[in-house]
């Protein structure tokens, strides 16, 4: 790996350049928004804009991001590939009158797409633009009634109902998610238990006298009992223990292996 | 009334109305012109209590030098039965009313499971005089517990027309209103929940709710 | 005027008056008497906005059911001490907002659809918190999503009277940009032209009841 600063030393024109570029495609909002911008720098009145040049002008300005190794969102790529198959319609005489509308069809809703956004970006100038609460007009500034209070009205709004709704399920989330609490014994911890047990209790020892004491539910006891069982089986294989069984059902003993059978 | 008098009673108006304390004559006069004399004054100050005599629900009270609007005392009566302080619903109960929204018909018993605390006999009470929820009807289930669901009243207020417009948990957590990580694919829905059968709406068992 | 709507104008006044919310004409009605026509509330609210003409530096304010008292804007240069300082939305925030405004009811997928990119968490939670949007039911579409509308507290906020008062809406809906035209993923992704893309959380909280 080449030192980080060498492509600073090499090109710090370059790098500089980079990041005047990258922050100029990080302030559009979308492919849609960088279209708009050089719709603008095209015409004047959107309506009249001509499609073919403006795909150009996106995909050269896209291809510049994609030279200089740019990160560009998926969203800018998407749309670039649209505009290139787009362009090549455009451009290439169409065999169907039927594809020859899609094609129209298609100029026609990037056109209506870019209006439409573009319509919007006013509206919401001309709603700011309106004489606000708070801004031009206002509200009572006292709720004067003192005192006594003879009822107590309790206030919320939905945005309240919501984000305590949206609350309760995240936190459902968080111990779902967080809290997994396992009393199950494992046979690993088992056989470590048992490998110390037997050295210092010599003779044959009842399975059951081995198993961890407060053992509080039957389902411990049976996770520590199933878990000690299978360790004992796995200390006999690896020769540490030996195992009796006198008869059908009954108990077990184990003792460690260097206890020689009677 | 001179054009003069008129403009200025119509922002002392607005001042004052707008305005959380009362007002001294000198915090008004600066709205008045800096080379207006007492006269401007007195006559903005007459024109603005004539313009609240006694067939307005309000008048203009000067105490202490300080000028504010004030209910009239004859109606005050009228109003003392309905006064309200508003508070904010607490905490226990915006997430009880949640749940009751999101899974009516819902069980007290139910409500404290998803919770995972215990309810305060308050908080039904508090969502019940609000007129938010009401009983629903009763569960086919040992003890027969009384249902709870959202009111009329509750839409009302949230400015909802219909129940089922609550947006749903996806919408919640993309409009960044469930702040955890991961997706809850059902949450919490109570396995059997699909399967209650509610006895009808009925009238019965209205006044039971505990 | 007769003396019994004079004597509710004044109720209504000093209750408007004092109050920095707007009120619902349900909320104001309880001020009535219980068996009071719809005739003699519009009377009195009728002769409630005539009290405050163009004389007056405030306005009767009427949003979609709610009233308000609010000052005037022709006077709002003489009040600029009074401005709230407040928390410029962002340019998403901004436009989607007008996208809500102005196509509603509208869904989520809808408003990525016009903007060309995905809204990022808190844009409408923000919106939702200013309590200037809620959700106005589902559509009829695969996943039944969420549908989003401006509330009356826009209005109030906006000072509109009514949704139809937006600047523009005319003209906008001439143009034909309102309505649901073609949009490039149309043509990008034939398979699920119709750009709902929620999940499928109707489900949860589906429960038709009432």
């Amino acid at each position: 790996m080449p030192p980080i600063n060498d492509t600073f030393q090499e090109d710090p024109r370059n790098n500089s350049h980079q990041l005047s570029f990258f922050l100029v495609l990080d302030g559009y909002e979308g492919p849609i928004d960088l279209l708009l911008e050089l719709a603008r720098d095209q015409k004047i009145d959107l309506a009249e804009i001509a499609i073919l040049p403006l795909a150009e002008q996106y995909l050269a300005y896209i291809s510049r991001a994609e030279e200089l190794d740019i990160d560009i969102a998926a969203d800018y790529l998407v749309m670039a590939a649209w505009l290139a198959y787009l362009k090549s319609r455009l451009l290439l005489p169409e065999p169907e009158p039927d594809e020859a509308l899609e094609t129209l069809d298609m100029a026609e809703a990037l056109k209506q797409q870019l209006l439409r956004l573009e319509a919007m970006r006013k509206a919401s100038q001309d709603l700011m633009a309106l004489p606000r609460l708070g801004r031009a007009r206002f509200r009572s500034g006292t709720n004067w009634h003192p005192d006594r209070q003879i009822r107590i009205a309790h206030q919320a709004s939905l945005y309240d109902l919501l984000e305590a709704y949206g609350q309760i399920a995240g936190r459902q989330d968080a111990e779902v998610l967080t809290i997994t609490p396992s009393h199950l014994y494992s046979i690993e911890e088992a056989v470590a238990r048992l490998s110390s047990l037997i050295k210092d209790n010599k003779g044959w020892n009842n399975l059951l006298s081995f198993l961890p004491p407060n053992l509080q539910s039957a389902f411990d006891y049976r996770s520590a009992l199933a878990a000690h069982f299978s360790a004992s089986l796995e200390m006999v294989r690896d020769g540490q223990a030996h195992l009796r069984q006198d008869q059908q059902f009954g108990d077990i003993y184990l003792t460690a292996s260097e206890q020689k059978q009677p | 009334m001179s054009a003069d008098i008129n403009h200025y009673c119509r922002i002392i108006e607005a001042l004052l109305f707008a305005s959380p304390e009362s007002m001294s004559a000198r915090a008004i006069r600066k709205y008045l012109p800096d080379d207006a004399d007492d006269a401007l004054y007195d006559a903005v100050m007459a024109a603005l209590g004539a313009r609240y005599g006694a067939e307005s629900g309000l008048e203009l009270c000067q105490m202490d030098g300080h000028w504010a609007f004030r209910t009239r005392p004859d109606i005050a009566e009228h109003l003392e039965a309905l006064r309200e302080t508003e508070k904010p619903l607490s905490r226990a109960g915006l997430e009880t009313l949640a749940i009751i929204a999101y899974h009516q018909p819902v069980t007290r018993a139910e409500i404290e499971e998803i919770r995972g605390v215990t309810i305060s006999k308050g908080t039904l009470d508090i969502l019940l005089e609000m007129g938010w929820i009401r009983p629903k009807g009763r569960k086919r289930s040992p003890g027969r517990p009384v249902t709870w669901g959202t009111s009329h009243e509750f839409l009302d207020h949230f400015g909802l027309e219909n129940i089922t417009d609550l947006p749903g948990l996806d919408e919640l957590k993309r409009s960044g209103l469930l702040r955890q990580g991961a997706v809850i694919s059902d949450f919490l829905r109570p396995a059997d929940a699909d399967g209650d059968e509610e006895d009808a709406d009925g009238e019965e068992d209205g006044d039971d709710h505990d």
